[in-house]
């Protein structure tokens, strides 16, 4: 249930100042004429980065969306000290944002289907992946296995969050881990990369959508070690590493510009549809666990029970192994 | 021993410059005279038929993977592999990894599984190759890919890190029911150096980064990221490549046996408990806390004696905070 | 019309030179005006969310893939596609496809079985891409797999042969529960010109060459390795997209009716025992012979009236040749 | 169970005169030496091509193959004619090679370990594949699934056989499915690419084993239509579509001298075993059938009964899904 933070943003990561600059065609742009064309350049079509509440409204049926663990927290487990202590990071990202971290999670529809969501944000230390962006994303998969509802990832970040060590690169385990679950359960999967999308988020859930979706000219990104927050997009060839390049090199299946986005995935979502898990269940196609141990653990999740107890006993969920009619 | 094993192994009393002795760790662990993944398989393995290509694009060196037998027992063998002199550095790439050695290790880590032989890998690697040919080839799509088969692989996996456990390059290999590590390795998300350039802005503060990032072998006990430390002997690994091998052997053959009692369902839902565990948050207002460390004696014998898990590391907690300097 | 699905349309009567029927027919196949994947679906599908890449190294254009809604229904569609002018046919390899290409129809493909999604595949292509680079990314592999791939899909497959159904490029998009073809297409191992360059040592046999091999679609339906003929308006395909593109549709759809009552099981166990039968033996001494015409029909009423399995084409016979010419 | 064939080959498709000059380094070769030697050149290395049962000589324990099938026969369903008519062309065949088509298939042991194997012949037009080399490697593979033994495949081909048409396009569909099903049966399988695996045959079977081997510059090719026997090893560049090329491609594991293919098997079947099948059993890895479909299949391949009727009821070979304890 979601938390109430005590604190309202002070500034926005995102200048709410009466003009931009387009950095794509320099023209000036009104920010009023700019957030109604969703913050894309209408001379140039630049995409500008936007916060993930901004891009959860422009894809959701209005009003649906029902955030979850917005009272997730980060935890500074190892004292990280660079040239800011690293509790200072945060509270300066969470006073500028709003958010306790750099993502958002919950259920919303999408044109009248429900779906679950995880959406970054690129204003809170550059989108960067620690362990609450992967709790969310990881949550967001066990709820769109839970409910049989299609998961959307909407990336935006800089990789993995540096100050939380090891425990960030671990995310990418956990996020893969539920992500193979989310397959293996046969429920659908849309990774929408948007700018810029690198590190160990492109190394993990991102890029391995049952569809990929990327912004134009987003940049994507894992070049091993160089890629963080801030000095990522400087000293690139054009068009090296963006999303066009991708799609020719085979990993984005579609470009979508801002303002069709919410039509394509409303288009996807039409297809790409979960199989009831009833009498007639098929397998899951992919080799992970046995169905019944997977289900015993989504029971298990899903009712806060101790896992390895519902090893010990039939639970209903086993009936959806039994053999098609 | 036992405070090597506990990651103590830092100086006895109050070292002078804690970043120097870190930093020396760094070097240790990067020192070339290492034994990489053919060289302890050359000393601890009866029998090894390496295995080449990923039946796509090409047969990278920079990772080796085959099938091995060790003391008996068959055991497929995927990991790193920097060259010893110039000449077969270069033909590995430097150990640098492209898009095709995951594949490759994908590949005979399903061989692993359909015909039950456990998986050891040996982590030893800087970070992929940086390089636009493996960013175009989707190194990032090959490691996601990895370490997802990694949570899902129905057969016993060991990780031991050996050298450098480099970020996302270094995970492609290092999912596994026990990660194991010797004395003098590291394991970071990121290169100290990488870190100091984006965090410092300036790779003069590598040292400091190195420190921050709690990289040592010893420390990622701490964390429960890496579950125990194998000693290395004499003045390092480099030193006595054939009893670092017999060393790790043991390790290993110990926590096989362990790992083998468990049934598959077990052992697979355990090793994704592991991993969903990883990383400490908490809810908005209590203060936050680092995890606990909970070796994995604990974790196994919890598993080995259900129905209760044993608690895991990186779960949440509310303890006094664990920080401590090096 | 009842003639042309029994394959017996080239002519009331004796033609005059059956060679040069047969070639007429090769070249209607080859018309580059006929409908390809996207003109048909343009025509057929009320939506069509095309896909791209295949995940590992590129997107093929002689390949399109997607997902499409005809008359209501979820389908997953993958096609060959030549360009229609100079511009689009160099674009898409002159539909010549290279290995990302049936990478890219095998991910899709997975997509289809794990989401319920029936397979429609149109093909149309002279054959793989006999280049280098395509040889080299193991475009030998990429049809393996995915003819393997659709052998064990747990989805029904429909194929439908549109223009030039050329040996194992086509072969790659060809694995089906129901195989259909246009009335001018044709399907064969290796393409006539190659066939008589290596048994005439001359491509001026082609025309012979072509009807040595019985490419027509007529013929294959008599071989029993095509089910059934559709017909086409008019002149043929090319001058009337639209209606061809409509009488596939109907076929197709009926044929997916039937198809969508057998169990899964069943499904896959049939398809699989199809192919599994193709190819007339005998046992020595014995005298040789040609498998009989099992139709389609005949076929799945059997699966559907189990527990009988119906009997396959291609299976040993004793039956009299049916040797026919065209 | 073999039957005699009614005639003794008159000619044998490797000539046995008395030299052989090398086409590696131009040297005259004693032949009883070559035999010797594998019939492999001592100066240059170069591999000639062998007869199928001479390669199984040269890799089973000695006297440990039992042929299967040898009585099946091709057929000339097309009534195919070129410039000679295909029943000529067959008859000369089997007069040349002793064989009734191209390939030879059965039980034996290596190394003491049962294996199934079908060894391709390419004295017999080509090696090419037609209805009864692909009929003999699909046995060779159900073989394998029933008694649980590794699969061996040696192949030496010009790739499909034109003379019969799309009937030998369809043995690739044939081969492959059986493939799978040993695949999914948790059953090893070592492909052997010998001099040469062209067209169709290296676009099936030959490039997917578990293991691929091949041997020194062995010609491996799919090359699209251009690829026949007869014409193969012309025009190309050295080295191109070589052993060594595929290797350095990725898709050859290892490239083997003749003089080290049985120890090399040997040792692979030391670690490739297939794991029982008993109450312990793991659900197959690949997704192809459910279990219980599949072992239906195969009970049903075993003993002959109709494979649709085992769908009706269980069957003993259904035990093999239960729970791991
Ligand atoms: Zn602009
Ligand atoms: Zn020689």
């Amino acid at each position: 249930m979601p938390v109430r933070l005590p604190f309202r943003p002070r500034r926005d990561a995102y200048p709410p100042d009466l003009w931009t600059k387009c950095p794509g065609c320099a023209e000036m742009l009104f920010n009023k004429q700019l957030d109604k064309s969703l913050r894309v350049c209408p001379h140039c079509g630049h995409h500008f980065r936007i916060p993930a509440k901004t891009r959860i409204e422009q894809l959701v049926d209005s009003g649906s969306f029902i955030e979850r663990d917005s009272d997730l927290s980060p935890v500074d487990a190892l004292g990280f000290v660079d040239l800011k202590a690293y509790p200072d990071r945060l509270m300066a990202a969470q006073l500028s944002t709003g958010l306790r971290d750099a993502a958002v999670w919950g259920i919303g529809n999408i044109g009248g289907r429900p779906v679950s969501m995880c959406v970054m944000d690129f204003g809170f230390i550059g989108g960067s992946m620690g362990s609450v962006v992967g709790e969310k994303v990881a949550r967001a998969g066990e709820a769109a296995i839970a409910d049989r509802i299609p998961l959307i990832i909407i990336s935006s970040s800089g990789g993995a969050r540096m100050q939380e060590g090891t425990y960030s690169l671990m995310q990418l385990v956990k996020t893969m881990g539920v992500v193979e679950r989310v397959k293996a359960a046969r429920v659908p999967f849309i990774s929408v990369m948007t700018d810029p999308t690198t590190g160990g988020v492109f190394a993990s859930f991102a890029v391995v959508g049952d569809v990929n979706l990327a912004e134009p000219n987003a940049l994507i990104r894992f070049a091993g070690d160089r890629v963080s927050s801030g000095t990522i997009s400087e000293e690139l060839p054009a068009g090296y590493a963006r999303a066009e390049f991708w799609f020719s090199h085979g990993f984005v299946d579609r470009i979508v510009a801002r303002a069709h986005l919410r039509d394509e995935i409303i288009a996807l979502l039409g297809f790409l549809i979960a199989p009831p898990l009833n009498g007639s269940a098929e397998t899951p196609q992919a080799p992970v666990s046995r169905p019944r141990s997977f289900l015993s653990a989504l029971t298990g999740a899903l009712t806060g029970e101790n896992v390895a107890e519902s090893h010990n006993g039939e639970t209903g969920a086993s009936r959806g192994e039994a053999p098609r009619g | 021993m036992v405070d090597r094993l506990l990651g103590r192994s830092h100086g006895d009393g109050q070292p002078e410059n804690p970043n120097a002795a870190v930093w020396a760790h760094v070097q240790q662990a990067r020192n070339l005279k290492r034994p990489h993944t053919l060289e302890l398989l050359k000393a601890m393995a009866d029998e090894f038929v390496e295995l080449h290509g990923d039946r796509l694009f090409g047969d990278d060196s920079a990772i080796v993977a085959g099938l091995a037998r060790i003391s008996g027992r068959r055991i497929v063998v995927i990991g790193f592999q920097k060259g010893q002199d110039t000449e077969e550095n270069i033909r590995r790439n430097f150990g640098l990894p492209h898009p095709e050695g995951y594949r490759k290790a994908m590949r005979v880590m399903e061989l692993a599984e359909r015909y039950g032989m456990p998986i050891l890998t040996f982590v030893d690697v800087q970070g992929a190759f940086p390089g636009a040919a493996a960013e175009e080839r989707g190194i990032a799509e090959a490691i996601a890919r990895s370490v997802g088969l990694m949570t899902r692989l129905r057969t016993p996996i060991v990780v031991v890190i050996t050298g450098e456990g480099g970020s996302g390059g270094a995970l492609g290999l290092a999912v596994g029911d026990v990660v194991l590590a010797l004395e003098n390795s590291i394991y970071s998300v990121i290169s100290p150096e990488g870190c100091a350039s984006i965090l410092w802005r300036s790779s003069d503060q590598s040292q400091a980064a190195a420190v921050a990032m709690k990289v040592t072998a010893g420390e990622q006990v701490e964390l429960g990221v890496v579950d125990a430390v194998i000693p290395e002997p004499g003045e390092g690994a480099h030193t006595d490549p054939a009893e670092t091998a017999r060393l790790v052997r043991d390790v290993v053959l110990e926590r096989l046996d362990v790992l083998g009692r468990l049934s598959l369902d077990d052992l697979v839902e355990a090793r994704f408990k592991r991993y969903r565990a990883y990383g400490p948050y908490t809810v908005a207002e209590r203060p936050a806390a680092p995890p606990e460390r909970v070796g994995i004696t604990d974790r196994l014998r919890g598993l080995l004696t259900k129905p209760t898990m044993p608690p895991f590391p990186g779960t949440r907690r509310t303890g006094p905070s664990g920080r401590e300097e090096v």
